[in-house]
């Protein structure tokens, strides 16, 4: 059933990705990008994180892709700008990206992983929690700076054109 | 006041933090907070005075603190009778400068900041007792003063003579040449740590206490060559900063282009620390250099040619800062002479001498700045019967310059008539010729500065300054102290030499005793 | 006594101090505490003075005080006071003329804009002076010798606006210090050997031969030089005639009566120390001095240059006395010189204050106008020319007996009295020039004349009690008995040729009174006689005589060129040096090391070109190479991100290939 | 074969090259953001694969939600870069933007 589920989100994933990738529209392209998120976050759910998918339906779906598209929106709502989005030097591209992807898999299946599986699913929030105000809370409270400053530097940078 | 010598010596640094942190705008805070902390180190230096046991001759309120113990560095303060007047000399002029810049005001932030730090320099020299540290002090001094001189001072200008001259010119050179002098005494210094084991751990060591004591001298210091050698090149180190002829050219410069302030620290302090270096490390350390008598009558001589060359190159000067300076060269060939002779008398006459020099070349030079401020040049023949119109301003010119020409009753007096006659009377060295030919310079002295005196002073008044004001009360309030001092020790020196004898008299043993038997045998 | 010791050392310093703080906003600016200061310590000083006249011994000390004073530890230095016989005079002497020359100064002075000031300076005289006096060590003596220097140097220059004053000052004070560096060097002669500077612990020294010899000879020379520079005697007579650019009271006290003779008491002080080599060094500076300064006064003009050569040849005749062996005769003579010459000073004071000037050639005829003066100024004049019974008579008297004494047991030092006998007459000649030309005859200045007057009652009287003191012919008899020469037998070894010395002079010394006294009577009675031929009846004509001695006046007139003679030596010499070394530590030293500085510029300068041209030029051509290349390549700088991931993707893709197979 | 790390593994590596490619060939900006979105994707997969599937425990989750975190930050401001960009070419042409060209 787990494989099953696994293979469902997977294929939605790279298909929507390859969607993403490959449409000439950039609003297909965002709702490709809006169902591959959707299949991570299902992903997620099967390595028992579910914390982590939540999050990711709530940042990614429910915030950076419409910010995103807010962005696609204004720009061509203001200008009128076509939309079509071109590629280019598309067969180099190909090339190395099938030779990364070529690395990867090499990497990947030599690699003697130090595999532990844990079958138990149990709720992970509380224990991110702990960990988050424990071990990790200077880098918690730092991204937290990161963030306010990264908003605050957008908001400049985008309103001083 | 368990660190009081810390104290003493880190105040400044304090105040110089608080004025780093005082908008640069409010110039009476600044002056205010640089006055504070010269004062209480003059607070602590009238208390180090109080408290100071004048009967032994050991080292008083040490502080001992390991600090980079891989190298057997030592934090390691203390003070004995050589360096007490020195101490109590630079907090007290570092106190009365402090008043003397209050009319400075290009960027009034940073000079205080600078002086302050090279109060701090002068202050760690003197107390310091590991020569590290020493050494550490003597170089903080140097990059404070290049800075005061070099943008305080006149600005550069090309003399007719086709020289560029100037602030920064005097400050490069002052720099170059102590540093010059510092390679020497760098060398001196590491030879002596690598021969002289602490008694202790037997390892190397930077205590003076340890470096005095023979007992402990080992390596290559056991051939009496070396030792000459390392003697040399101390006196060398030294001989720049007092200077001693043909040593001594940056100190025209320097006194002259530095501001007002700045060349009365430069003549009343850092001057002294030459002769300082030779009496606390020289000769404690090295006392049988000596044996090799020609560094006795080298010294005496060059003490000589100090004397007679200074002054006639004062009698020449056309400048009156210039003249001041060059009396400074022939003032300090008289320490240099009244130490050859290794007396008691002549040792305790040198470190007088150096007092009272300190407090004599200030006055001076407080003097020359305030006629300055007032008529913008200094040269001596563009003035003329002023005594008319600043009676108290010649009044107080006067008794500088009666105190610098040696008039009995002041300061300098003293101290000169016993180095010679401690030079004179050398029971291991005959110096009587040089010290006779020596005392013309008491002659030449008068000469120039009552020629000076008159020049300026006397005869008609010059109608271009008709209109010149009094000195005023913040410039009597740096010169009055001074002049109480001079008079007061002229007429009676006992409480500058009650604190110095014992530990004086106790270093002339010594060295004594290192040179063998009397060589004359005059008494 | 110690504390009236104390009490005159301290009355004229505090009221030095009070003049130069408050002496301004005090009514009658003050002069009243300095009189007041001195006649107290006069009062004391009589009082000091009945003491040791009431014990009556030759030589006696009345009283002695030592304080530690500056102790190096193995080496103390005291401060004392030594009261003998000598002392009392000497202050009663100082006291009594600065007491007279304050009251005087007050009528003088009057008026002055500097006058607290004025009397600022006189206490720190007085002080200086008495303290000189008083002290009972070299290094005390050597302290006060310069502080009169110093007051002496304030008060020639006190109007300094003129410049000859501010000259005049100037060359007292370093003439002065010319002699001084050679006293400092007898007294670290002598410290170096006894190890103390107080007069007891070096004469006992002395006594007992720890120091004798050439050395000692040496040793009296050098503190003699600094007599020489004070009491002005040749070769640093020189600035005395200046010295009377000052005001004409201090001419009167300083450079007549006390300060100039302090040389003469500290050799009377430190007489034993003289070996007889010393002593006749001290006799022959002496005669050349009297006779010199004599010459010089028959010529000049200026009435107190006359007085002012005339003293110096009179301290010339002490100097005489003392290194005769005349030890009486010596201190004796400076007492009754005090008196006459403050009184000559003061009188030719009151005439310059009445007529305004200085130029005996614009006075004349002023005895019907200043009775008392010209009265005093005669008996004066009467003394120092040796008039019986005037002090000046016995004193000279003295001092001629005793260098014909010294004369007629050695025969070759006979020239010294006939020097002095010559120079004896030429005084009487001059000083009745004076007289004659002031007081007497026409008028030469109408104007002047008409103005002129008696001076006030303050002036006057000093006049007429110096004028008394000048008469006083019981000196001789006190002054024999208590100032005896110090006994030398009681010394060691090393002065009994003095001895020998002394005992032969004394048997001689009977014979030698009576001719001495005949032969200065009928000198000096030529001397004013010719005087008054050439003045008083104008029977010779000066002016004709001095056209016939031409070159001689013009010597004479310009002081036999010793001023010339400095400037072009010593003067031009010392001038030069300094120009010489301030230029060679410009120049050379200084050249030094600012060549130094620009030969380590121009080195650095060359190994920069090297730099440039060949280490410069391979590192350029790399660059240039580079460069090229890099143009080569800079297409494959598109500024575009993504062609930027693309090629370090393809390298990283290449590695990973390389590194595979 | 049951789905294990590496599966995990494969797709995450899918996903990334996927998002590079989109991020060497698309003119357009926001597309090439998007693509790097894939590509913080692919990361975050891999970090929560191996929490799972190591003795990591939790680390790797909770560098997931830093890495989301960090990606809306960077988001934010490269739309604000966009923006920004448009403003200065009037085009969001990642081509035209080669000021930097040699």
């Amino acid at each position: 059933m787990q494989d099953i589920m696994f293979y469902m989100f997977a294929a939605l994933t790279i298909a929507s990705a390859g969607v993403m990738v490959f449409s000439r529209s950039v609003i297909y392209s965002a709702v490709g990008l809006l169902f591959t998120f959707f299949g991570v976050a299902g992903i997620y759910v099967l390595l028992a994180a579910d914390f982590v998918a939540v999050a990711q339906v709530m940042i990614y779906v429910g915030g950076i892709l419409v910010l995103l598209l807010f962005g696609v929106m204004l720009s061509q709502r203001v200008t009128g700008v076509n939309m079509r989005t071109e590629t280019l030097q598309t067969v180099p591209a190909a090339i190395v990206a099938v030779g990364v992807l070529f690395i990867l898999f090499r990497v990947i299946s030599k690699t003697e992983w130090l595999v532990k599986a844990k079958t138990t699913f149990e709720p992970t929030t509380a224990k991110l929690g702990t960990l988050l105000m424990t071990d990790y809370l200077i880098p918690f409270e730092i991204v937290s700076v990161l963030l306010l400053g990264a908003l605050i530097g957008a908001a400049f940078i985008a309103r001083k054109g | 006041m368990n660190n009081v010598l810390t104290w003493i010596t880190f105040l400044p640094v304090i105040g110089v933090l608080l004025i780093l942190f005082v908008p640069k705008n409010s110039k009476n805070l600044i002056r205010v907070i640089a006055a504070v902390f010269t004062g209480l180190q003059l607070v602590l230096a009238v208390w180090l005075y109080m408290n100071f046991d004048t009967g032994t001759a050991e080292f008083q309120f040490k502080e001992q603190y390991s600090w980079i113990p891989s190298f057997n560095i030592e934090y390691f303060m203390g003070i004995d009778g050589l360096s007490i007047p020195m101490v109590l000399l630079t907090a007290f002029l570092s106190f009365i400068c402090i008043f003397a810049s209050w009319g400075i005001d290009k960027s009034l932030k940073g000079y205080f900041a600078m002086f302050l730090l090279l109060d701090t320099g002068m202050m760690g020299v003197f107390c310091a007792l590991d020569f590290f540290l020493f050494y550490i002090f003597w170089e903080v001094m140097l990059l404070p003063m290049y800075f005061l001189i070099g943008i305080w001072g006149s600005p550069s200008r090309k003399d007719p003579d086709g020289m560029v001259r100037g602030g920064p010119y005097a400050a490069i050179k002052f720099f170059l040449y102590t540093l010059f002098g510092s390679i020497f005494m760098l060398i001196a210094m590491l030879v002596m740590y690598f021969n002289v084991s602490d008694p202790v751990t037997g390892g190397h060591t930077f205590n003076m206490l340890h470096l005095m004591d023979q007992a402990n001298h080992g390596g290559v210091l056991a051939d009496f060559n070396i030792r000459l050698w390392i003697y040399a090149a101390l006196f060398i180190g030294f001989a720049i900063k007092v200077p001693v002829f043909p040593f001594h050219t940056w100190l025209p410069d320097a006194h002259v282009e530095a501001p007002t302030a700045i060349s009365v620290i430069l003549a009343g302090v850092l001057l002294k620390m030459g002769t300082y270096g030779m009496l606390r490390i020289s000769f404690p350390m090295l006392p049988d250099a000596m044996k090799w008598e020609y560094f006795a009558y080298g010294m005496a001589i060059l003490g000589l040619i100090n004397i007679l060359y200074g002054a006639f190159c004062a009698m020449a000067q056309k400048d009156l800062k210039k003249l001041v300076a060059y009396s400074s060269i022939s003032h300090m060939g008289i320490v240099l002479l009244g130490m050859s002779g290794l007396t008691s008398l002549g040792m305790n006459g040198a470190v007088m001498q150096m007092f009272n020099h300190g407090t004599g070349t200030a006055m001076l030079f407080l003097l020359v700045g305030v006629i300055y401020d007032r008529a913008h040049h200094r040269q001596i023949d563009g003035f003329g019967g002023l005594a008319v119109r600043m009676p108290i301003y010649a009044a107080m010119v006067s008794l500088a310059f009666f105190a610098g020409l040696g008039l009995p009753g002041l300061s300098s007096f003293m101290s000169e008539v016993f180095s010679f006659l401690g030079a004179f009377g050398s029971e291991l060295f005959d110096l009587r010729l040089i010290t006779i030919i020596s005392t013309l310079g008491i002659v030449i002295t008068a000469a120039y500065f009552l020629w000076t005196f008159q020049r300026m002073f006397l005869g008609e008044l010059n109608p271009k300054y008709a209109d010149l004001p009094e000195i005023n009360g913040r410039e009597l309030f740096t010169l009055i102290p001074l002049g109480i001092i001079i008079i007061f020790l002229g007429v009676y020196p006992a409480p500058l030499l009650d604190l110095i004898k014992t530990s004086l008299n106790e270093l002339v043993e010594v060295v004594k005793a290192a040179n063998g038997p009397t060589l004359l045998g005059l008494h | 006594m110690i504390t009236s010791a104390i009490l005159i050392l301290l009355l004229p310093l505090v009221a030095f101090i009070i003049q130069i703080f408050v002496g301004k906003r005090l009514p009658r600016k003050g002069d009243w505490v300095s009189t007041g200061a001195m006649f107290a310590a006069l009062a004391l000083s009589v009082g000091i003075f009945i003491d040791a006249v009431a014990q009556y011994e030759p030589n006696n000390v009345l009283a002695t005080a030592t304080w530690d004073w500056i102790n190096f530890g193995p080496v103390h230095v005291t401060f004392g006071f030594l009261i003998d016989n000598l002392t009392a005079f000497m202050l009663v002497v100082v006291t009594l003329v600065s007491s007279l020359v304050h009251l005087y100064s007050i009528g003088y002075m009057h008026g002055d804009p500097r006058y607290n000031r004025y009397f600022a300076y006189l206490s720190l005289f007085s002080f200086s002076m008495l303290g000189l006096v008083l002290v009972d060590n070299l290094f005390g003596i050597y302290i006060f010798w310069e502080l009169v220097g110093l007051s002496s140097y304030l008060l020639i220059g006190f109007w300094f606006e003129k410049d000859s004053a501010a000259n005049a000052s100037k060359k007292a004070f370093i003439t002065n210090r010319v002699g001084d560096v050679g006293m400092f060097a007898g007294i670290m002669i002598l410290f170096s050997i006894t190890g103390t500077f107080s007069f007891n612990e070096v004469f006992a020294a002395v006594a007992d031969g720890h120091v004798g010899g050439t050395l000692l000879t040496v040793a009296g020379i050098l503190l003699f030089f600094g007599a020489i520079g004070k009491s002005a005697q040749f070769p640093l007579h020189v600035w005395l005639p200046d010295a009377m650019e000052g005001p004409t009271p201090v001419s009167a006290l300083i450079h007549a009566a006390t300060m100039v003779a302090a040389g003469v008491y500290m050799v009377g002080r430190t007489f034993v120390l003289y070996t007889p080599d010393a002593l006749l060094f001290i006799a022959y500076i002496g005669t050349i001095t009297a006779f010199i300064a004599a010459t010089i006064a028959i010529v000049q003009m200026d009435i107190k240059r006359v007085l002012a050569y005339s003293t110096i040849s009179q301290l010339g005749y002490m100097m005489v006395g003392l290194g005769t062996g005349g030890y009486t005769a010596g201190l004796f003579h400076l007492t009754t010189h005090a008196f006459f010459k403050a009184l000559l000073f003061l009188g030719s004071g009151s005439v310059i204050h009445a007529v305004h000037t200085q130029e005996m050639d614009e006075m004349g005829g002023l005895r019907k106008k200043m009775p008392i003066t010209f009265w005093t100024f005669l008996i004066a004049t009467l003394s120092i020319s040796g008039v019986f019974p005037l002090s000046g008579f016995w004193s000279k008297d003295a001092i001629l007996a005793s260098a014909l004494g010294f004369g007629m047991t050695h025969p070759a030092h006979m020239p010294i009295f006939v020097v002095l006998l010559l120079s004896a007459g030429v005084t009487a000649f001059y000083m009745f020039r004076i007289v004659f030309l002031t007081f007497t005859g026409e008028p030469r200045d109408k104007k002047k004349y008409d103005h002129a007057h008696e001076s006030p009652l303050t002036m006057t009287i000093p006049l007429v009690v110096l004028a008394v003191l000048s008469v006083g012919t019981i000196w001789w008899g006190w002054v024999e008995h208590m100032l005896v020469k110090p006994e030398l037998a009681s010394y060691g070894s090393h002065v009994a040729s003095a001895v020998e010395h002394a005992a032969e002079e004394h048997g001689v010394a009977h014979s030698a009174h009576t001719i001495a006294m005949f032969s200065s009577v009928v000198v000096a009675t030529l001397g004013i006689l010719l005087s008054a031929v050439v003045y008083f009846w104008r029977k010779i004509s000066a002016d004709a005589w001095a056209e016939k001695l031409k070159p001689i006046h013009t010597f004479l007139w310009n002081k036999y060129y010793f001023d010339e003679l400095y400037a072009a030596t010593i003067i031009r010499v010392t001038l030069f040096k300094s120009r010489l070394f301030a230029a060679f530590d410009l120049k050379i030293i200084d050249g030094i090391v600012n060549g130094t500085g620009r030969l380590t510029a121009a080195f650095s300068r060359l190994q920069g070109s090297i730099d440039l041209r060949g280490v410069d030029g391979a590192v350029n051509f790399v660059a240039r190479f580079v460069g090229y290349l890099g143009s080569q390549l800079r297409g494959l700088q598109t500024g575009n991100i993504q062609a930027y991931i693309m090629m370090a993707l393809f390298a990283v893709v290449l590695l990973f290939v390389f590194q595979q197979f | 074969m049951s789905v294990g790390l590496n599966h995990y593994l494969f797709l995450a590596a899918v996903l990334f090259v996927l998002g590079l490619y989109a991020v060497i060939t698309k003119k357009n900006a926001v597309t090439v953001l998007m693509g790097i979105e894939l590509i913080l994707n692919a990361a975050n997969i891999n970090f929560v694969a191996f929490s799972r599937y190591t003795d990591t425990d939790m680390d790797g989750q909770v560098f997931a939600i830093f890495v989301i975190v960090t990606a809306a930050a960077a988001a934010a401001v490269a739309l604000a870069i966009v923006l920004n960009l448009y403003e200065r070419l009037k085009s969001i042409n990642l081509d035209e933007a080669d000021s930097l060209s040699g």
